[in-house]
C-alpha cells in the first residue's frame, strides 16, 4: 500500500466509527454569493465544511432540473444563493429566478421532499458572515432530517 | 508649427512649451516598481506606450508585497497584487529593470535621455529559472531583509517567493565565493564576474513612483526599538503576520518565540511628530494597525490587541465600518491616549506602557509584544532622486505639487504618483498612478503606438476530437491551504480521476515560474485542460488563462477549484475535513474540465469617445485628460454651469484663491473643440456595451433630445452637502453650514467684530443613516477656523469633533490652528454636543451649547454667535437611477462601488464604466483630480484600441431544439435575444449577451446554452460531487 | 337554435366552401363505444363525419402546432385556452386559425364506466343530455352521465372558450360549485412522507410511454429534455427516481400554462392520477402570482416576467 | 435441469390429456411456488399484468381488463446489461447473473404465447443471439390457457391466431366451466403436473366440452379482416397518400407499442458518471419521433407519415420478409390503448381498401 492508500484506508475505517456528515451542494451566483462566500474566507469566518460550491455567473442560471438532479444523486441539502433583489449583476437575473424557485420549492414539498432540503438565499459580496450563518443553519438542518433517501436514485 | 489644430488640444501650457509634438518619444519611464509604479505601467503599457520600469531593488512589488493582508476587505496583500505583477512581468511592451538607479537625465518633456545605473546581480536573470537549488546548497546565512531581518537567508536568495522577475541575485557583501551555487546551477545562470552596467533610456515622459520609507523607530528612544527585542516595528508584524513570513504566519514574538497575548500598538510613531520633524499624519498607520490587530486575533484567538491611539483616522471609504467590527467582533481595545515610555521585565521580556488616560491619570500596563506604529518619511535616496532630476521637495522631502496639479512635479514632463508626494494608502496610490500615466497619456499621445509589440499567442491547438488530457496544480499557498489541507493527498488523489494525466503541488501555483511550470507540463504532457486547486477564480483565474493562451489552449480550458477561501480558510480547525473536501472539490472541477470546450471571444470595435456625466471639477479634468489624448468627450451637466462642488469652495488650506483656477478650468473645457458640452441636461438611457455606447439625452428646459454613441463611460456626479436638520439649522439664521460660512467669509461679511463660533464636526456622518466619515470636514473646519482667525484674530473659534481627521500634510494646519488659539473639544456619540438658543447675560438671544469636556471631565457651556455644522457630504438620489441604466453597483452608502476597493478604484465590474471624484466617495480636490485624471487614463486604455474582444461566456441556441416560444426574450435583461421570424428560433446578438444565463435555465427544451457554464457541464459536476 | 352539432357542420360546411380554411379539425365517432376520434375534414361533403357529444375528449388544439395553413378547429373551452397558450408561445399564428369554439358541459371519462362494468365489456353505448346507456353481453345499464364526467370537467372553471371566431351552442354559466382544488388541499395536508408514498405509488406505475406527454398541446417541444443526451437530464428506465423526475420536470414545464383539460390523465394506460401534480401546479401559480393561462391574448408567460416585490418567504 | 434448446422447443409431444378442479387450482400454483419462480397474471394497481407471484391468491383469471402481455418477464422494460466502476483509475465491468432457478409462466394466452414465438425469431435466430433474452426463454415453462373469452377489439382469427392454439406452450389449460382440461405439449411441461394428485385423466364428456367451449369463443371473435397478400400491397402503396391521412391524429405516443405483445425494438443507454454507472435496454418505440434521430441530427422518418407506415411495413411486410411471418397477432390491445382511438383493425382495412397510385 501506498502512504495515500494506507490513509485512505484508515479514514474508511474511522468514517465508520464518525457520526453521518451531510452533503450540501450550493449554488452561488459569481458576483454576489460566490464573493460572500470569499469574504468569509478572507474573513476566517468558520463554518461546517459539508459544503461544496459550484459557481454560476447568475442564480437565474440555475435550473431547477439540477436541484433535483442533486437530489437524485444523493446529495442531502442544496442551498442556491444570489444576489439581493435589486443588486443582481446581470439586472434581473435573479428575480426570474425567484418565481422559478418559489415553483419549484412548492412542488417539490408537496410531492413529499422534506423542505429543509431545498433552500434558497440572498448574500451580497458584503456579506461573509451571512454566508457563513446560512451554511451552518443549512448543515444544521439538513444534518437533522439525516441522510436524503426520497427521489434518490438506486444503484 | 503646422500642427495647431492638435496643439489645441493639449492644455498644459508648461508641456506645450516641450518638445515639438511631431517628435516626442513614445515611451515612458516609470521610478520604482511598487503598487503605484506597477500600475501606471500596466495603463500605460496597455494604452499604447512602452514602459521601463526602474527599481533599485532586486525586484517589483514594493511595501505592498511585504504586507499580509490589506484593510478594509482583509484580502490577502500578495493574491492581490500578485496577478498584477506577472502581467507586468510577462507584459511585452514593459521592460523591467531591477538593482537600478537613476544617474542622470538630459532633454525634455517629450524626449528625454535618462541614464540609468544597473548593479550586479551575479545571476543571469534570463538564464535563472528560479529554482532555488542555489540557494539550498548555499552555505551562508545572511539577513533577510524582505522579513525585516527576522530570519535568515542565504548569500544567493530572491526577495519573495512571489517575486517578478523571479530570478536569484547573488549579496555580495556576505558571499564567501565557494562556488557551490555556480556547480549546482544547472541553468549556467551563475556569473560571479558579473559587472556594474548602464543604459541610456529614450522616453517622452518620466513617473516617479519611488514611495516613501518607513520612519526609524529608534530615533524615538522612549519606546525601546531595537533596545527591546520584543519591541518590533509595525511592518515587521506584517512579516510576522505572513503565511509566507519568518514564523509562517504563527503570532510569535522575536525573544522567545512564545505567542504573546498582550499586544500593544502605538500609533503616530514618527508621525504628527514635531520633535522628530514629521508633523504631517502618515494617513495610513491607524488603519493598518487595526487591521494586524484584528489579523492578530484571526490566527490567534486569545490575542488581546491594544491599539493607543490619538486621533482615530479611518476616514476612508468604509474604514469606519472596519473600525466597528474591530471593535465590536474583534474585542480590540482602543484607548486614546499619548504612550509616554516602553521599558522592558529583563526576566520575562515583558514591556511596560506607560501612558496618561483621558482623565488625565497615569497608568501603566503590561504587553508581551509592543508594536510601534511607524510613519513614512522621505530619505537619503529619494533626495538624491529628486537633485538629479532637478524637481522640488517640499518641506518635508516629499515631492511638492500644486494641488490643481496634485501629479506634475516642478519640472514638466516629469509626473509623480503614490507617497511619494504625501503619505498615503493603496487605493489613493494607484488611483494616483493611473491618473499620472494619464498626464503621460496626454503629452506623449501623438506617439502612442509607436514604439510597442503587439502579443503574439502561438496558434491556438485544435483540441477537437481529442480526448481531454488534464493536469492538476494544487497550490499550497505558502501555509494558507497547506497549513490545512493535505495538498499531497489531493495532489495523488487527483491522479486517479479519469482524463487526468498529470497532478503536481505548487508552494504557490500564481508565482511567475510555476506560470513557467506551467507550460513545460503543457507541453510535456501534452495537457488539453488544466486546472489550478489554489484560491478563488475572481481573482486568479485571468493569470492562469494567459498562461495556457501561451502554450496555444484556449483559455477557457481551464477550471479552478478553490480550496482555499471557500475550503481551509474557512475550516481551519477540521482539517481531515477540508482535506475530503478540497478531494471532492478538485474531482468536480475534473468532471467540469472534462468537458471544456475552447470558446471564442467576439472582437467588438470601439468607438473612440467618452461620455463623461458630471461637469464639476472631477468631471471637466477627465473630460479635458480624455481630449488631451485626442478622444472626443461628451460632457453632460445637470446644472446650468459648470463647476460643481467646487463652485461653493472659495479659498483652500494654505488660504489661496479657488475662483481662479475654477475659471482657468472651466475655460479650458469650454475652449476645447474635443468636448461637447450639454448643460441643464438629463440622461435619460444608456445602452449597449464596453466600446460601443448609445446614450439619450434631454437637453435644457425643451429637454431636447439628443443621441451619442460612445466607447466609454465616466461617472463624475459628484456629491452634495448633507443638508442637517440638528442643532437649529434652518430655524436660527445664525446655525450655518461650513460651506455657508465660508460663502460670507468669502464675501467679506465677517469683516467686523471679533465673533465666538463654534463648529460642530461630524453632522451627517458617521451616525446612524450616514455611517461613513465625509473625509473633508475636518480639514474644512480647520481651514475655515484659520480664516476665522486671520479675519479677527479676536474671535474664539471652537471646534467640537470627535476625532481629527487632517491626514496627509493636512495636519500642518491643524497644528496651527492650535498655535492660533482655535480650541478643539472631543465629544463622543454618546455624549453629542446639543444646542439651543437661550437669553445671555446681557438680555440678548444667544446661541448656547453644551458639551462634555473628556479633559475637564464635566459638560461645559459656550456662548456663540454662530454655530457652524461642519455638514458632511451625500451621494446625489440620481446615482441609482444612473447606476440601474449603467448595471453597475452603489455601496450602503450610496455612493458608487468599484470593481475592488484596493486595486480597481476607478473601475467597475462592467466594462467601460468607470467613476472618480465624490461618486465615488467624499474626496478632497487633489484627490478628485488624481482619480479623475485615473478614470481618464483607464478609459483611453479602452479608446485607444481599434477593437476590444467581448466575453466568451455567452448564450448559443441549437436552433434543433429550439421551439422559438420567446421565453428566453422575455428572461434577457440585456434585449439580446431575438426570435428570427422566419426560421421560428431565437438568435442571441452575442455582443449584448452578458452571459448570466438567465435565458438557459428557463428554456424547456434546453435549446439555449450558456457557453462556459453548459447544462453538460453543470450536470456532470453535480454528477460527479 | 339547431344543436352545436349540427352548427359545426354547418360551419365546417361553410368555411369549406368558401375556401376560408384548408382543413376543419374535429371528432368522429370512434371505433370503440363512447370514444370519440380526432376526424380531419378536407372535403365539405365529408362534414357529416363530424360529431359533438361529451365523448369529445381529446385536446384538438394538439394538432394545430406545427400546422401550416389555415385550419378551421372545433374547440372545446380548454383546448381553446390551449390555443390562446399557443399563440402567446409563438406556435399558432392567430390568422392561421378559426376557431369553432363549443361551450362544454363535460365529457366522460370511459376508465370511470369501465370501473363500475366490473370487466363487462361494452358493445353498444348511446347517450342523451344526461344520460348514458351502455349494453354488452347479457347486461343493459343507464348511467348518469354527470357521474361519470372527467375530474378537470367537474372542476371546470371555464366552460365557455376565451377566444373564438365562431361560436357553436350557447354560452354555458359558469359554475363554481365544488372546490377546485380539494383533491389537492386534501393531498396538502397528509405529512410529507404520505404525500411521498402517495406520489411513489402512483409515479411508480409509469411505463413511460410519454402518452400524457404526447396528448398534451403544450408540450410541442421538438426535442423533450427526457430524451436529450449531452447531458442526460434524466433516466429513460422506469426507475422510480428518474420517473418521478421526468413527472416533476414535466409538470414544471406546464407550470403557469397548464389549462387543465385533462387529456395526459385520459391518455394514461396506467391511470396514474395526474392531475394530483398539474392541479398542484396550477395552484401554486395562481396563489403566487394571481395568474390563470389562457384566458389572454395579451398575457405574458407568467414564468418569464416578475415583480419585483414577488413572494420570497421561502428565500433565507 | 435445462436439456433443450428453444429451436426443439417446438416438438410436441402427445400426452393424454387430464382435468382439474377450478377449486384446486390455487394448490397446484402454490406446489409449484415451492420448486419454482412463478410468474401469472395478477393484478397490480388496477392493472392486470403478469408478475411474479408468491401466493396463488394473487392469480387474477378474471380481471376485468384485457392484461399486459407477458412479454416483460422475458424482455423487461428495463434491464441492465452490465454495471462499470472507476476504482483508483482502475476500471472494473460487470454483467448480471444468469437466472439461477427455473421459471414457470402461468396462464398465457395463445395469441401472446404466438407473439413470444414472433420474438424468439427476433432475439435468438440469428447471431450473434441475444443472450439476456435467451436465458430468460430458456429457463421458462410456458403455461398457455386456451382463450374462451375474447374482447370486442380482439382479431386474432383473421390473422391465423387460434384462440385455442397450443403453439410454443409446454402445458396448456383449457377452462371448460367447473375444471380446466390439461394437456402437457412437452416434456418440460408434463414434469410440472406429474406426481401431482390434483390431475386426473380427462374423460370423455371433458374433451366434448371442450370442443364446444372452442367453438363457441372462436365464433365470439366479431372481427373479420382479409389481409391476403398484405405485404404486396404495402409494397405498392409505400408512397401513396393513404399515409398522410391515416396518420393524421397520431400524437406519436409510445402506447401502442408497449402494449403490444410483439414489438421488440429497444434503445440502449448509458447512465451515470465517468466514474461508475451502467448499460441499460430500455423498450423504444418507433412512433417517437426520436426513434430514428441520427446523432447528426438527421431524422429519416420526420413526420407521423413515415412513422405509421414504418410500423405498418414492418410488422406486416418486412418481418415476413425476414421470418415469414406477420408480426401482430390481433389481440387489439393497441386499439384500446391509443388515447387518439387509432384502430389497427381500420387502418389495415385501409391498406387492403387503397388501390395502388
Amino acid at each position: 500500500m501506498t502512504s495515500v492508500e494506507i490513509k485512505s484506508e484508515s479514514k474508511k475505517i474511522e468514517d465508520m466509527d464518525k457520526e453521518w456528515e451531510p452533503k450540501v451542494l450550493a449554488f452561488l451566483c459569481n458576483w454576489c454569493s460566490y464573493a460572500g462566500a470569499d469574504l468569509a474566507g478572507i474573513g476566517r469566518i468558520q463554518y461546517p465544511p459539508n459544503i461544496r460550491v459550484i459557481r454560476v455567473p447568475c442564480s437565474g442560471r440555475v435550473n431547477p432540473f439540477f436541484l433535483i438532479k442533486s437530489l437524485q444523486c444523493g446529495i442531502d441539502g442544496i442551498l442556491v444563493s444570489g444576489c439581493h433583489p435589486g443588486e443582481c449583476h446581470y439586472v434581473s437575473g435573479n428575480l426570474v429566478a425567484r418565481r422559478r424557485f418559489a415553483v419549484l420549492k412548492s412542488l417539490m414539498e408537496y410531492i413529499g421532499i422534506e423542505p429543509g432540503r431545498l433552500n434558497f438565499s440572498w448574500v451580497s459580496a458584503a456579506e461573509g458572515e451571512k454566508f457563513s450563518r446560512v451554511v451552518s443553519e443549512v448543515v444544521k438542518e439538513v444534518k437533522a432530517l439525516g441522510p436524503v433517501k426520497r427521489l434518490v436514485k438506486g444503484e | 508649427m503646422g500642427v495647431k489644430g492638435k496643439e489645441s488640444t493639449i492644455v498644459d501650457p508648461k508641456i506645450a512649451a516641450s518638445t515639438p509634438v511631431s517628435s516626442r518619444i513614445g515611451a515612458v519611464l516609470v521610478v520604482g516598481g511598487g503598487v503605484g509604479g506597477v500600475q501606471a505601467a500596466l495603463d500605460l503599457a496597455e494604452s499604447g506606450f512602452k514602459v521601463y520600469i526602474v527599481d533599485s531593488t532586486s525586484s517589483i512589488g514594493g511595501v505592498m508585497a511585504q504586507l499580509d493582508k490589506t484593510f478594509p476587505t482583509n484580502d490577502c496583500s500578495m493574491c492581490i497584487l500578485s496577478p498584477k505583477l506577472v502581467e507586468c512581468g510577462r507584459h511585452l511592451n514593459i521592460e523591467i529593470l531591477t538593482c537600478s538607479e537613476i544617474e542622470g537625465i538630459t532633454g525634455k518633456a517629450g524626449d528625454f535621455k535618462v541614464t540609468v545605473k544597473q548593479r550586479p546581480k551575479y545571476i543571469d536573470v534570463e538564464k535563472c529559472t528560479g529554482c532555488s537549488e542555489c540557494a539550498k546548497y548555499c552555505p551562508v546565512d545572511a539577513i533577510d531583509v524582505f522579513n525585516e531581518g527576522l530570519s535568515e537567508r542565504a548569500a544567493v536568495y530572491v526577495k519573495y517567493p512571489q517575486a517578478v522577475p523571479l530570478a536569484y541575485m547573488i549579496d555580495r557583501d556576505v558571499c564567501i565565493g565557494c562556488g557551490l551555487c555556480e556547480s549546482m546551477c544547472l541553468a549556467d545562470a551563475i556569473h560571479y564576474d558579473d559587472q556594474e552596467g548602464e543604459r541610456e533610456l529614450n522616453v517622452g515622459a518620466i513617473i516617479l513612483a519611488p514611495g516613501l520609507e518607513e520612519f526609524d523607530a529608534s530615533i524615538k528612544s522612549e519606546y525601546g526599538y531595537g533596545k527591546f527585542r520584543n519591541v518590533i516595528t509595525s511592518i515587521e508584524f506584517e512579516r510576522i503576520l505572513s503565511a509566507s513570513g519568518p514564523f509562517r504566519g504563527r503570532v510569535q514574538r522575536p525573544s522567545d518565540g512564545e505567542i504573546p497575548r498582550r499586544i500593544a500598538f502605538i500609533q503616530c510613531v514618527g508621525s504628527r511628530d514635531t520633535t522628530c520633524g514629521n508633523s504631517y499624519c502618515s494617513s495610513v498607520c491607524c488603519m493598518y494597525a487595526t487591521k494586524e490587530a484584528v489579523i492578530a486575533k484571526e490566527h490567534q484567538k486569545d490575542v488581546e490587541p491594544t491599539i493607543f491611539y490619538i486621533d482615530m483616522r479611518s476616514y476612508g471609504k468604509d474604514f469606519d465600518k472596519y473600525i466597528e467590527r474591530a471593535k465590536e467582533e474583534y474585542g480590540v481595545r482602543f484607548i486614546r491616549c499619548r504612550v509616554s515610555s516602553v521599558s522592558e521585565d529583563p526576566e520575562t521580556k515583558n514591556l511596560r506602557i506607560r501612558y496618561e488616560n483621558e482623565e488625565g491619570k497615569i497608568v501603566e500596563e503590561e504587553f508581551d509584544l509592543v508594536v510601534l506604529s511607524v510613519g513614512f518619511e522621505s530619505s537619503e535616496g529619494i533626495r538624491e532622486l529628486a537633485y538629479r532630476l532637478d524637481i522640488e521637495l517640499d518641506e518635508y522631502g516629499f515631492c511638492k505639487t500644486p494641488i490643481f496639479h496634485p501629479l506634475e512635479t516642478s519640472k514638466p514632463g516629469i509626473f509623480v504618483c503614490g507617497a511619494f508626494s504625501s503619505p498615503k494608502d493603496i487605493p489613493e496610490t494607484v488611483m494616483q498612478a493611473s491618473g499620472a500615466a494619464a498626464c503621460a497619456e496626454g503629452l506623449l499621445s501623438p506617439s502612442r503606438g509607436t514604439l510597442i509589440k503587439s502579443k503574439e499567442y502561438p496558434g491556438e491547438r485544435t483540441i477537437r476530437g481529442q480526448p481531454p488530457r488534464i493536469g492538476v496544480f494544487v497550490c499550497h499557498c505558502g501555509i494558507n491551504i497547506g497549513g490545512v489541507v493535505d495538498v499531497p493527498n489531493v495532489v495523488e488523489y487527483a491522479r486517479t480521476l479519469p482524463h487526468v494525466v498529470y497532478s503536481e503541488a505548487n508552494l504557490y501555483t500564481c508565482s511567475s515560474d510555476t506560470q513557467k511550470l506551467i507550460k513545460e507540463k503543457i507541453e510535456e504532457y501534452d495537457l488539453n485542460r488544466v486546472i489550478v486547486a489554489s484560491c478563488t477564480p475572481r481573482t486568479h483565474e485571468p493569470l492562469f488563462q494567459e498562461t495556457i493562451r501561451e502554450s496555444g489552449l484556449n483559455r477557457y480550458l481551464f477550471e479552478m477549484a478553490n480550496i482555499r477561501d471557500q475550503c481551509s480558510w474557512v475550516h481551519m480547525h477540521e482539517p481531515e475535513a477540508a482535506t475530503e473536501k478540497a478531494r471532492d472539490l478538485v474531482r468536480m472541477a475534473v468532471a467540469k474540465a472534462s468537458k471544456l470546450e475552447p470558446l471564442e471571444r467576439l472582437s467588438l470595435s470601439v468607438i473612440p469617445r467618452g461620455l463623461v456625466v458630471g461637469g464639476g471639477l472631477a468631471g471637466m479634468t477627465s473630460a479635458l485628460a480624455l481630449a488631451e489624448q485626442g478622444f472626443q468627450v461628451y460632457l453632460v451637466e445637470k446644472e446650468k454651469e459648470l463647476g460643481g462642488f467646487l463652485r461653493h469652495i472659495h479659498y483652500l488650506l494654505d488660504g489661496s484663491e479657488t475662483k481662479k483656477h475654477l475659471e482657468d478650468l472651466i475655460e479650458k473645457v469650454q475652449s476645447n473643440k474635443m468636448i461637447e458640452i450639454f448643460l441643464e441636461a438629463k440622461i435619460e438611457e444608456i445602452s449597449g456595451y464596453v466600446g460601443n455606447f448609445k446614450t439619450a439625452i434631454a437637453i435644457g428646459e425643451d429637454r431636447e433630445k439628443r443621441e451619442v454613441e460612445h466607447g466609454v463611460v465616466l461617472v463624475a456626479t459628484g456629491g452634495e452637502e448633507y443638508h442637517p436638520d440638528q442643532h437649529l439649522y434652518g430655524k436660527d439664521p445664525r446655525v450655518l453650514t461650513q460651506l455657508e460660512l465660508e460663502e460670507r467669509l468669502s464675501s467679506k461679511k465677517f469683516s467686523g467684530e471679533p465673533q465666538n463660533v463654534v463648529m460642530i464636526q461630524c453632522i451627517g456622518s458617521r451616525d446612524d443613516t450616514h455611517p461613513y466619515c465625509s473625509r473633508m470636514c475636518c480639514s474644512e473646519a480647520v481651514k475655515n477656523a484659520l480664516k476665522l482667525k486671520e479675519v479677527n484674530p479676536k474671535s474664539e473659534v471652537f471646534i467640537l469633533y470627535r476625532d481629527i481627521r487632517t491626514y496627509g500634510i493636512a495636519e500642518k494646519y491643524y497644528l496651527k490652528a492650535r498655535e492660533e488659539g482655535v480650541t478643539f473639544i472631543r465629544y463622543n456619540d454618546t455624549n453629542e454636543p446639543r444646542v439651543v438658543e437661550q437669553t445671555s447675560d446681557e438680555g440678548g438671544k444667544v446661541l448656547a451649547i453644551t458639551v462634555f469636556d473628556p479633559t475637564l471631565g464635566e459638560e461645559i457651556l459656550i456662548e456663540a454667535d454662530f454655530v457652524v455644522l461642519s455638514a458632511g457630504v451625500v451621494p446625489p438620489k440620481a446615482n441609482e437611477s444612473l447606476a440601474k441604466m449603467l448595471k453597475v453597483p452603489l455601496n450602503e452608502d450610496g455612493f458608487f462601488l468599484e470593481a475592488h476597493v484596493k486595486l480597481r478604484p476607478v473601475d467597475f465590474s462592467t466594462e467601460g464604466v468607470f467613476v472618480c471624484g465624490m461618486a465615488h466617495a467624499p474626496k478632497s480636490i487633489e484627490e478628485s483630480i488624481s482619480q479623475a485624471r485615473a478614470a481618464a487614463s483607464r478609459a483611453s486604455t479602452i479608446l485607444a484600441r481599434d477593437a476590444i474582444e467581448a466575453e466568451g461566456v455567452t448564450a448559443d441556441v441549437n436552433d434543433r431544439r429550439c421551439n422559438g416560444c420567446g421565453l428566453c426574450v422575455l428572461v434577457c435583461a440585456y434585449n439580446a435575444i431575438e426570435i428570427d421570424e422566419e426560421k421560428k428560433v431565437a438568435v442571441v446578438n452575442t455582443a449584448l449577451c452578458k452571459g448570466c444565463g438567465a435565458c438557459t435555465a428557463t428554456c424547456r427544451p434546453a435549446a439555449i446554452d450558456l457557453r462556459g457554464f453548459t447544462n453538460e457541464q453543470l450536470v456532470s459536476v453535480i454528477n460527479s460531487f | 337554435m339547431s344543436e352545436p352539432r349540427d352548427q359545426i357542420r354547418e360551419h365546417a360546411r361553410r368555411l369549406l366552401d368558401e375556401g376560408k380554411v384548408e382543413v376543419i379539425i374535429g371528432y368522429e365517432k370512434g371505433s370503440v363505444p363512447l370514444q370519440s376520434t380526432p376526424c380531419f375534414v378536407r372535403d365539405a361533403d365529408n362534414v357529416e363525419r363530424l360529431i359533438w357529444d361529451s365523448t369529445c375528449g381529446p385536446n384538438l388544439a394538439k394538432y394545430l402546432f406545427d400546422r401550416e395553413g389555415k385550419t378551421g378547429i372545433v374547440a372545446k373551452a380548454c383546448d381553446a385556452r390551449s390555443i390562446v397558450v399557443g399563440i402567446v408561445e409563438n406556435q399558432i399564428e392567430r390568422e392561421d386559425v378559426v376557431v369553432i369554439g363549443v361551450p362544454c358541459e363535460g365529457v366522460i371519462d370511459l376508465k370511470k364506466i369501465d370501473a363500475v362494468l366490473d370487466g363487462k365489456e361494452i358493445l353498444e353505448a348511446s347517450m342523451d343530455n344526461d344520460k348514458v346507456s351502455v349494453k354488452g353481453d347479457g347486461f343493459e345499464q343507464i348511467l348518469s352521465k354527470k357521474e361519470f364526467l372527467c375530474d378537470s370537467c367537474i372542476s371546470c372553471r371555464h366552460r365557455n372558450p376565451p377566444v373564438y371566431d365562431i361560436l357553436a351552442g350557447d354560452e354555458l354559466e359558469e359554475t363554481k360549485e365544488s372546490d377546485e382544488f380539494e383533491e389537492i388541499s386534501k393531498l396538502e395536508a397528509k405529512s410529507p412522507e404520505e404525500r411521498w408514498n402517495h406520489f411513489s405509488k402512483e409515479l411508480g406505475k409509469c411505463i413511460r410511454c410519454y402518452a400524457c406527454r404526447n396528448v398534451c398541446p403544450l408540450c410541442y417541444c421538438k426535442e423533450c429534455f427526457v430524451d436529450e443526451t449531452m447531458p442526460s437530464w434524466c433516466g429513460k428506465t422506469t426507475d422510480l427516481s428518474d420517473t418521478m423526475t421526468y413527472h416533476i420536470i414535466r409538470a414544471l414545464h406546464i407550470a403557469g400554462r397548464c389549462v387543465d383539460c385533462g387529456a395526459c390523465s385520459r391518455a394514461c394506460p396506467e391511470d396514474i392520477d395526474l392531475r394530483a401534480l398539474t392541479k398542484k401546479v396550477e395552484k401554486i401559480v395562481r396563489e403566487l402570482y394571481d395568474y390563470e393561462p389562457g384566458l389572454s391574448l395579451e398575457e405574458l408567460p407568467v414564468l418569464g416576467i416578475f415583480e419585483q416585490d414577488d413572494p420570497q418567504e421561502f428565500i433565507k | 435441469m435445462i436439456l433443450r434448446s428453444s429451436s426443439n422447443r417446438s416438438v410436441v409431444l402427445k400426452m393424454k390429456e387430464k382435468t382439474i378442479e377450478k377449486k384446486d387450482l390455487s394448490g397446484f400454483i402454490d406446489s409449484l411456488l415451492e420448486e419454482y419462480q412463478v410468474f401469472a397474471p395478477t393484478i397490480a394497481e388496477g392493472i392486470p399484468r403478469f408478475d411474479r407471484i408468491s401466493s396463488s391468491t394473487q392469480v387474477s383469471l378474471d380481471s376485468p381488463k384485457l392484461e399486459r402481455s407477458p412479454k416483460e418477464v422475458f424482455f423487461p422494460q428495463c434491464e441492465t446489461l452490465f454495471t462499470y466502476q472507476l476504482i483508483d483509475g482502475k476500471m472494473t465491468m460487470e454483467e448480471p447473473p444468469a437466472l439461477e432457478s427455473e421459471r414457470v409462466l402461468l396462464f398465457v394466452r395463445p395469441c401472446d404465447v404466438k407473439a413470444l414465438t414472433l420474438m424468439d425469431s427476433v432475439f435468438t435466430s440469428w447471431e450473434p443471439k441475444d443472450t439476456n433474452y435467451l436465458d430468460k426463454r430458456e429457463k421458462t415453462i410456458i403455461v398457455g390457457r386456451a382463450c374462451s373469452r375474447p374482447w370486442s377489439t380482439c382479431f386474432c382469427t383473421s390473422l391465423g391466431v387460434d384462440p385455442f392454439g397450443k403453439e410454443g406452450m409446454d402445458l396448456v389449460f383449457e377452462d371448460i366451466g367447473d375444471k380446466y382440461v390439461v394437456e402437457a405439449l412437452t416434456e418440460r411441461g408434463g414434469k410440472i403436473i406429474d406426481g401431482s394428485s390434483l390431475f386426473k385423466d380427462a374423460e370423455k364428456k371433458d374433451l366434448e366440452n371442450l370442443k364446444e367451449v372452442s367453438k363457441k369463443a372462436t365464433e365470439a371473435i366479431r372481427s373479420e379482416l382479409d389481409v391476403k397478400e398484405i405485404e404486396k400491397k404495402l409494397k405498392a402503396i409505400y408512397d401513396d397518400s393513404f399515409w398522410g391521412k391515416v396518420s393524421e391524429k397520431c400524437v406519436g405516443c409510445g402506447v401502442c407499442s408497449y402494449l403490444c405483445p410483439v414489438c421488440h425494438c429497444f434503445d440502449v443507454q448509458d447512465e451515470g458518471t465517468e466514474l461508475k454507472g451502467k448499460r441499460v435496454r430500455i423498450w423504444d418505440a418507433c412512433q417517437y419521433p426520436i426513434f430514428t434521430l441520427h446523432a447528426s441530427g438527421h431524422n429519416p422518418r420526420t413526420s407521423s407519415r413515415e412513422r405509421i407506415r414504418q410500423r405498418m411495413m414492418h410488422k406486416f411486410s418486412y418481418f415476413i420478409e425476414n421470418f415469414g411471418e406477420l408480426a401482430c397477432v390481433g389481440c387489439g390491445r393497441c386499439i384500446k390503448g391509443c388515447p387518439g382511438n387509432m384502430d389497427i383493425r381500420e387502418v389495415l382495412t385501409g391498406i387492403m381498401a387503397t388501390e395502388a397510385d
